[in-house]
């Protein structure tokens, strides 16, 4: 009989993960032999150490310059220069969305009560502060989001997908106000999750079924060798793409992104616009340069369709929206759209893949803060049943607080791409990237790729539309006499804004300190 | 006859040097007046008239400087400053100066001395208005752009000029711009003008293109080796210009709209300096009239003929004693133009005309100007009537102006336009014999002007107590009466300004010698004595009704300005309103609906794919599916091409 | 490396920090310190001005400092003659409407007491002032083309908001259409502006080196196109210009007269440095389809803007035309003719700038902007019908005014470009002199409808101007005067770099060459 | 051989789609999900043997767990929303919508 030789697992390199997902373990712990006034008072300080840990962590090892060169765990998990740099930006997220979600008032008692009856009543009164699951189950699936752009093959992708998704099914029905429609993104989300991820699981084991392996580069190895035309490889293409198309919200497969942004606590809908966006964006791209990379021929039409679609559909659904939340939703269906494009960039020599590589990473952290940033304004503008979402309550905002609709100005400014804001240098990045590769000698897609960057320029002027109109309203317009009310910003709402705007701005002035980190980061390129 | 122009020299020193002073002074005037607003009110007038006066003087000693050299040094160019520089190494494309030569310094002197007797004029004729001191402000910017257009030593300082005088014109015009009528003819006088305008823009373009230069200097040389059709073209461009400021046909409509500004404005711009600046463009540019070949001289004989009838024409049916002096002036600067469209020959003539025209015109609209003075501003000439006797100072200067403008023998006017007719006849046998028709015309209307106003019986209104104006204003009057009757003879006779100006324009081979029974000036003389005993018999013998009757085809025709305004009308302003209607509606409609419509497209199409989105759970489960499919049946497809 | 174009743009933006954070309540002190920094920033850059050698270098003051390395972008600044009279008049203008706004953001009341725009944030105002001053300076100042292209789109956000909260009934629609507009553009030329940088693959933004790194005539035929349509909405051309006539009928009378005076002249500007020098084979072979445009825009401009009733709808339809000429001069591939373009630019904003404040003045006595509610101006108020009447003569070029030098040289430049034959150019020319007419027509009606006959009864109550508005309205008189008869000054600085411009087109450069075409 | 288990999951998984599409009852929805999961997991472990490595048996293992977590927090989803609403219907979810 052979040995089963013991499997070698990469500790320090795999820290960050370990970290996250131990203190999520305690917190379920805390969860459950706790007495429930100490709960709070536990899991807040351990979720931000964690992931404050687990960021220090992502900072040693690139600032030791050890960023690893092969798969760790038994070639499970790559955790190169883009994770690392996907994992540090997912981490600093996290960690402001935790400060969100640690705003009183998010988050239901128990969810479990019946919404308007006395059970509910009791709970209020006895918890207060409503569930605190909520801590151990973003810790979950900020776990799974750092494993899902990581994940070296195919089943740890999908393991790492359901450990993201699962915790988020659960968070999204659990806002205080508008529990309907909580629970109604919360089963959305649910069901067309599962749905798609059944797609994504049929596609894995097509491309199995195919190359033998479900290892990133083991499909590779094997698309090289074979024709690349099996009906099977086919296949299973399509639904893989469909499982992550599904999360990073592109059309056709956006239909969820609205309501279930719509209805999920705002806090949580800022950590799935941002974390989960990051995480879906960086497993696409890996599973496209580290395991189609030999079919590039093949995807790439299919991506321009998609990336192209995307962006309209985003950018045009968006203008008639009257719902902030919504809106924001479509604008990131529109964003997805446009890192598709980056994404149409990523192929060939590994130079232009870094030039790509690069300006995807960078787009995804700036557009993702900018992201929480608006989220946490939302947070603020009131009504008395809860947080204002219709836009035309927005009116007149700048007239009673003149800063805040300033900062909500400056984020949309930034998501419209108008220069110096951040938004703006991801976008050249983008499309840069997109023009360069069209430049490659023998890119048969070269015309096509001017051809995506213009459809993306239109796109862009459409999306400036209604970023500016929430701009009219709230400048332009006069305040309506019971207009909303601006809740007193906690200490940690604060921060978040601040730290948005912050890093909106100073990105926006100066891009290159975090180009160089992009730059540096994609370099090292995934693993392949 | 060209090689008759002589060169033109450098100058520097003496007073040419600093004959850029000339522009100067009233260009101060006009800039204090207007800058010092209000603080000015009390002596305004006065400042306004000490400029004038001032450039008067310079004009006078440059003149005397000017005859000191010898014949073919009278040219003398001042350079003043660089107006538009060239290419870095290359010489300025357009250089300020100015040019004193015998043709400008006779119209300096025209415009400084007749401008400062109607500046003095005005001090009595505006003594009641509140704006005195603006009006003075206006007349001397006016003198001070009249200066430039004559003076300058290219196109550019001319066209300056040009448009200087045109917004003094537009100014003066406008100067009670609180009456409707006046403020339209205003803005008609100066869009008139600018059509007008536009030739010669497109003229100096072309002149440029063809010569490299708008200086007149380098110029003069050049025009041996051209095209006849490009000459052709600048002259014609030029003749446009020139009839917009001249009011020759068929640009001649504002002229008589400009009757509404205050009557000294009448006398100086629409009568002695400004109208005959297009004569002074048609001499000065003769290169371009006269090359071999060139058509454009003719052109501009014909319009001036033409002209000439149709001011007259006008000239008989008009009841208000200033469009009746301005259908006049049309008439006699069409005299002008035909003979500056004779060449060498008639330049002569056709200045010396301009000049005697400059005082007996200015003297009878001064005069008609007094007459409104002691009438209440009545211009109605069914409303006067006897007023010999009332004004006999204003009747006499005026009478001797009738009789110089009518061409009575030894008077100024007598000499001059027998000139202009004789070489006509001469030149262009049908031109002059209708010229000939036209003195007569003018004997006629100007008797009627006479008798109706000066004679018969009192028509005046109830509150008009006429008397005689102070002596401000007579004496402008006297003197240039005295203009009238004199410089003609002395202009003429002799050759004395052919030779004087000959330096700037060139002379025919042959001096001609001024015949007192010639054929023509015989023919003139008869026409003109039955002109006016017709007149004599219609309204002076007769009472003349205090109320306008109603007047056959001819009158008609003539009263409504031969129908110019109407043709005006429907040609050009009516086509040219419905043409703004329409494209304000293009713009609305077209270019920004279609803006608006492709937002709106575009709005539309997000409010109906929104429904896409159902809110159930299980469509957006097909769209999956769907998708699922059309991803998977594009690889195969992709896979497969 | 020379600070002076750095300290130019840091100081207004310093100043705009200052007063964005003066305390509430000090409304007046924020007016006067934004009056005292673009005092300050005039004075320097006069002082600079005064430092610049027509002969010398093509880029004067110039700097460079690495900003973005890895895209290869830096900050780079520097003036050639056209530059440097640019700014010149985007900073003569600023204080001069600073002044003019001094009340705009405190509720403007008519002179019969009727409150027409309510009282709003003064530091807000003055502060987007001073931002967009910094902005201004640095479109211009730019020899980067992707710090060109930041300013020229981020600049939009100023005047967007300046537009939107302090302008009329229709603000908002005015400023979206007006931001909506140029960003489409903007974003064509975004792409253009990678297209550029990639296809040159120098790794650089920096103009001069970019100069003639397009070879390939069809790559420039497309680079082309998304430069110039951005600029031609930029200018406004037709028929891309319906945003203009609606945000500057909107906007307070300040702001628009920034927006016409150098916003627009940045798309004008781009032709003339980016469109022609880095594309020089696409610019020659588009000139006959652009000339076209332009004479379009001149006669469309001035014939739509006779049938207008909206003052200020008008003032910018004059606008069209004349930015037509513009466009017209730097496409005609004559000396000259750019030259005049150049010079235009400049001029244009002044005379423009002169009526536009002219007209809000009295737009603030009335509250109306229709011509049709006015009358008779000229009796109560003689001193604002005069200024009025200057800066309208000065609209319809005037010779003797600044603006009539330029036009001259436009269509003279024109009708004797050897570039294209003299055929269509000529015939180009000669129609766009028609525009004199037209122009005479709008200009004077309009006056005579406001400002003459007899005085309608609102009107009765109007006061003259004040010191202040006299202030604002006698240096751009005087300055339209006096470049009227003396445009030297800005003509040696402008003629060096237009002479470079035309080189680099391979097009003769000399005012001589252009001559005896048409014998 | 192979190709009929092949054959078997692909029509298991359509069957699991469609009753994704068709039903209206949550709980059945979702069961229809789990219906898709055992069709992957067949598949998997068809190619397994196909491919002659025993990945693919290894993952069913993998998705068996997957699932059943799924099924947790999916069932607690429908039940709060069934308490709530008194109706595990899909349909009747739609207050989130365009």
């Amino acid at each position: 009989m052979n040995t089963i030789p013991a499997p070698t697992i990469e500790y320090g390199t795999l820290a960050p993960l370990l970290v996250v997902f131990g203190a999520a373990i305690i917190g379920v712990l805390v969860e459950a032999f706790a007495p429930r006034y100490l709960r709070k008072a536990i899991h807040v300080p351990l979720t931000l150490l964690s992931l404050f840990g687990a960021f220090a962590l992502v900072l040693v090892q690139v600032l030791r310059g050890q960023v690893a060169t092969t798969a760790s765990a038994m070639g499970a998990v790559a955790v190169d220069g883009p994770s690392l740099f996907i994992w540090g930006v997912i981490l600093v997220l996290s960690f402001v969305c935790v400060l969100l979600i640690n705003d009183e008032g998010h988050f239901v008692a128990s969810a479990a009560a019946v919404p308007g009856s006395a059970d509910e009543e009791e709970a209020e009164a006895e918890g207060g502060g409503g569930h605190t699951e909520v801590y151990p189950l973003v810790l979950f699936a900020v776990g799974g989001m750092l494993l899902f752009p990581a994940a070296h093959d195919l089943l740890m992708m999908f393991v790492a997908l359901e450990v993201m998704s699962l915790p988020l099914y659960l968070l999204c029905g659990l806002a205080r106000r508008r529990r309907l429609l909580s629970q109604e993104a919360s089963m959305k989300y649910f069901l067309l999750g599962a749905f798609s991820s059944a797609f994504f699981l049929y596609g894995t084991a097509m491309i199995y079924g195919y190359a033998g392996t479900v290892s990133l580069p083991g499909i590779n190895e094997a698309l090289a060798k074979g024709s690349g035309l099996d009906p099977l490889l086919m296949l299973g293409l399509a639904l893989l793409g469909v499982g992550l198309l599904f999360k990073i919200g592109a059309a056709p497969f956006h239909a969820w992104k609205p309501d279930v942004y719509q209805g999920a606590p705002t806090p949580i809908t800022a950590l799935m616009a941002s974390g989960t966006l990051v995480a879906a964006v960086g497993a696409v791209l890996r599973v496209f340069w580290v395991g189609l990379g030999n079919l590039d021929w093949n995807w790439r039409p299919i991506i321009w369709g998609v990336a192209a679609l995307t962006m309209i559909v985003g950018s045009i659904l968006a203008i008639t929206q009257t719902d902030i939340k919504r809106m924001l939703a479509y604008s990131s269906i529109a964003h997805a759209g446009f890192l598709l494009v980056g994404v149409m960039a990523t192929f060939g020599t590994a130079a232009q893949n870094a030039v790509s590589l690069k300006a995807i990473l960078f787009y995804l952290a700036v557009y993702s803060i900018t992201t929480v940033g608006a989220f946490a304004v939302v947070t603020l503008v009131r009504d008395p049943g809860g947080e204002a979402g219709h836009l035309s309550r927005w009116a007149g905002l700048g007239k009673r607080s003149p800063m805040l609709a300033g900062v909500f100005a400056f984020f949309l400014l930034a998501f419209a791409g108008i220069p110096l804001t951040s938004g703006f240098f991801g976008k050249y990045a983008v499309f840069a990237a997109a023009l360069n590769s069209g430049t490659q000698p023998g890119d048969s897609m070269g015309g096509w790729m001017a051809g995506l960057v213009v459809v993306g320029v239109v796109a862009s002027a459409i999306a400036a539309f209604f970023y500016v109109r929430v701009i009219v309203l709230m400048f332009f317009s006069e305040p309506a006499a019971d207009g909303p009310a601006i809740a007193v910003p906690s200490t940690g709402t604060v921060a978040v804004i601040a730290v948005s705007l912050l890093v909106t701005v100073g990105v926006g002035l100066y891009p290159e300190s975090l180009l160089g980190v992009a730059n540096d980061a994609a370099h090292s390129l995934f693993i392949r | 006859m060209e090689s008759q122009i002589a060169e033109i020299t450098q100058h520097t020193g003496g007073v040419i040097g600093v004959s850029w002073l000339m522009i100067a002074f009233p260009l101060l005037g006009a800039f204090i007046l207007l800058v010092f607003n209000r603080f000015t009110n009390r002596w305004g007038h006065l400042l306004g008239v000490a400029m004038s006066l001032a450039s008067f003087v310079v004009a006078v000693l440059a003149f005397f400087e000017l005859i000191g050299f010898g014949e073919e040094a009278r040219r003398r160019a001042v350079h003043l400053f660089e107006f538009i520089p060239g290419m870095p190494g290359e010489p300025p494309m357009v250089d300020m100066g100015l040019l004193i030569d015998p043709l400008s310094i006779s119209f300096a002197l025209l415009i400084t001395g007749v401008g400062s007797l109607i500046h003095i004029y005005s001090i009595g004729y505006m003594s009641h208005d509140e704006h005195r001191r603006r009006f003075f402000a206006y007349l001397n910017l006016f003198v001070a752009a009249m200066l430039l257009l004559v003076l300058a030593d290219n196109y550019v300082g001319l066209f300056i000029g040009w448009e200087g005088v045109g917004l003094a014109s537009y100014l003066l015009i406008g100067f009670w711009q609180f009456k409707p009528s006046a403020a339209v003819a205003a803005k008609k006088a100066f869009v008139v003008n600018r059509v007008g305008d536009f030739g010669l823009l497109v003229g100096m373009f072309v002149i440029w293109t063809t010569f490299g230069t708008l200086a007149f200097k380098d110029l003069a040389a050049q025009t041996s080796g051209v095209e006849n059709g490009t000459t052709l073209a600048i002259g014609l461009l030029l003749l446009l210009g020139a009839c917009g400021k001249s009011a020759q046909l068929p640009l001649q409509s504002w002229l008589l709209d400009a009757m509404e500004g205050p009557t000294p404005v009448s006398a100086l711009i629409h009568a002695a300096t400004m109208v005959t600046a297009g004569v002074y463009l048609v001499v000065r540019s003769g290169a371009f009239f006269f090359h071999e070949g060139s058509g454009a001289a003719l052109a501009v004989a014909i319009v001036g003929a033409a002209t000439l009838l149709a001011g007259a024409i006008i000239g008989c049916a008009k009841d208000d004693i200033k469009k009746g002096l301005a259908g006049s002036t049309m008439s006699q600067i069409g005299y002008m133009m035909l003979g500056a469209g004779l060449g060498p020959a008639g330049y002569a003539f056709a200045i010396g005309h301009l000049i005697t025209h400059g005082f007996f015109k200015a003297d009878m609209f001064l005069g008609a100007g007094s007459v409104m003075h002691g009438m209440n501003d009545e211009v109605d000439m069914r409303k006067y009537g006897a007023l010999r006797k009332v004004m006999p100072v204003t009747f006499i200067t005026f009478f001797i102006g009738y009789l110089a403008i009518i061409g009575f023998p030894l008077l100024s006017g007598y000499f001059t336009k027998d000139g202009i007719i004789e070489t006509a006849v001469h030149h262009q046998p049908v031109l002059g014999w209708l010229a000939v028709l036209g003195a007569g015309i003018t004997g006629f209307y100007m008797s009627r002007m006479v008798f109706m106003t000066f004679f018969g019986q009192k028509r005046w209104a109830d509150d008009a107590h006429p008397h005689e104006s102070p002596a401000v204003m007579t004496w402008p009057l006297i003197i240039l009466s005295i203009g009238s009757i004199f410089l003609g003879g002395y202009l003429i006779l002799s050759n004395t300004l052919m030779l004087f100006l000959s330096p700037a324009v060139g002379r025919p081979a042959e001096l001609p010698e001024f015949h007192f029974t010639s054929v023509p000036g015989l023919a003139t003389l008869a026409l003109v004595a039955v002109g006016a005993a017709f007149a004599w018999m219609r309204y002076g013998r007769v009472e003349v009704p205090a109320v306008q009757p109603r007047g056959n085809f001819l009158t008609t025709f003539a009263r409504r300005d031969l129908y110019g305004d109407a043709l005006n009308e429907s040609l050009f302003m009516r086509p040219g309103q419905w043409l703004t209607r329409i494209a304000v509606f293009f713009d609305n409609r077209g270019v920004d609906g279609l803006v608006n419509g492709l937002a709106a497209g575009i709005g539309g199409s997000s409010g109906r794919l929104r429904r896409i989105q159902t809110g159930f759970a299980r469509t957006y489960a097909l769209s999956i599916l769907i998708g699922a499919a059309l991803l998977t049946g594009a690889l195969l497809l992709v896979g497969n091409i | 490396m020379s600070p002076w174009l750095p300290i130019l743009m840091a100081v207004p933006v310093v100043g705009a920090i200052v007063v964005a954070l003066l305390p509430k309540g000090s409304d007046k002190l924020a007016k006067q310190v934004t009056l005292a920094v673009s005092l300050l920033v005039l004075v320097l850059t006069g002082v600079m001005a005064a430092g610049f050698k027509p002969s010398g270098e093509r880029f004067q003051f110039t700097a460079a400092y690495d900003w973005i390395p890895s895209f290869g972008v830096k900050f780079g600044v520097g003036v050639d003659g056209v530059a440097l009279v640019l700014i010149a008049l985007s900073v003569v203008l600023v204080p001069i409407v600073v002044l003019a706004s001094w009340h705009d953001a405190d509720g403007v009341k008519t002179a019969d007491g009727t409150l027409i725009t309510p009282k709003r944030s003064v530091k807000t105002y003055f502060s987007l002032l001073l931002v967009l001053e910094t902005m201004m300076i640095g479109v211009f100042a730019a020899t980067d083309i992707f710090l060109f292209y930041v300013f020229f789109e981020a600049m939009l956000i100023p005047m967007y908001f300046m537009i939107g909260s302090y302008g009329g009934a229709q603000r908002s629609y005015a400023a979206v259409k007006f931001l909506l507009y140029s960003l489409f553009g903007g974003l064509l030329m975004l792409v253009a502006v990678i297209g550029l940088y990639v296809v040159a693959g120098s790794k650089t933004f920096m103009f001069p080196e970019l100069v003639g790194a397009i070879q390939d005539p069809t790559t420039q035929k497309w680079l082309f196109g998304g430069f110039f349509i951005a600029f031609a909405i930029k200018a406004p051309l037709w028929p891309v210009h319906t945003w203009l006539p609606d945000a500057a009928a909107q906007a307070p009378a300040g702001a628009a007269v920034l927006l016409v005076g150098v916003l627009d002249k940045v798309g004008t500007f781009g032709m003339l440095r980016f469109c022609l020098e880095l594309f020089p084979d696409a610019a020659k072979a588009f000139t006959m389809p652009i000339v076209v445009l332009a004479v379009i825009s001149i006669i469309y401009g001035a014939i739509v803007a006779i049938g207008q009733t909206d003052m200020k709808r008008l003032i910018a339809y004059t606008s069209i035309s004349h930015f037509g000429f513009i466009v017209l001069g730097v496409f005609a591939m004559s000396a000259t003719a750019q030259s005049g373009a150049a010079l235009y630019m400049v001029n244009h904003g002044f005379a423009t700038g002169a009526l536009f404040l002219a007209a809000g003045f009295l737009i603030a006595r009335r509250g109306s902007p229709f011509i049709g509610d006015y009358g008779g101006v000229q009796k109560v108020a003689p001193l604002l019908a005069g200024f009025f009447l200057v800066a309208g003569l000065a609209g319809l070029s005037l010779p003797g005014l600044s603006s009539f030098v330029s036009e001259f040289m436009v269509m003279i430049g024109t009708y004797s470009s050897a570039a294209h034959g003299s055929g269509a150019l000529t015939v180009a020319a000669v129609i766009a002199a028609l525009a004199v007419i037209l122009a005479a027509v709008y200009i004077l009606w309009m006056i005579q409808r406001a400002m003459n006959g007899p005085t309608a009864e609102p009107v009765k109550l109007f006061k003259d101007l004040n010191a202040r508005e006299v202030w604002v309205l006698a240096p751009l008189i005087a300055l339209i005067i006096g470049f009227g008869f003396f445009p030297k000054p800005l003509l040696d600085v402008i003629n060096p770099s237009v002479h470079q411009t035309l080189t680099n087109v391979q097009v003769p450069t000399s005012t001589i060459a252009e001559k005896g075409t048409g014998q | 051989m192979t190709t009929h288990y092949l054959v078997l999951s692909g029509l298991l998984f359509a069957i699991g789609a469609l009753g994704v599409l068709i039903r209206r009852n949550a709980i059945v929805v979702f069961m229809c999900v789990e219906l898709m999961l055992n069709a992957c997991n067949l598949a998997f472990v068809t190619f397994s043997r196909q491919v002659g490595n025993l990945e693919g048996q290894v993952i069913a293992f993998f998705v068996m767990v997957v699932a059943a977590a799924e099924v947790v927090v999916g069932l607690a989803i429908i039940v709060t929303i069934f308490r709530t609403r008194r109706s595990a219907s899909v349909d009747d979810a739609n207050l989130l919508k365009y």
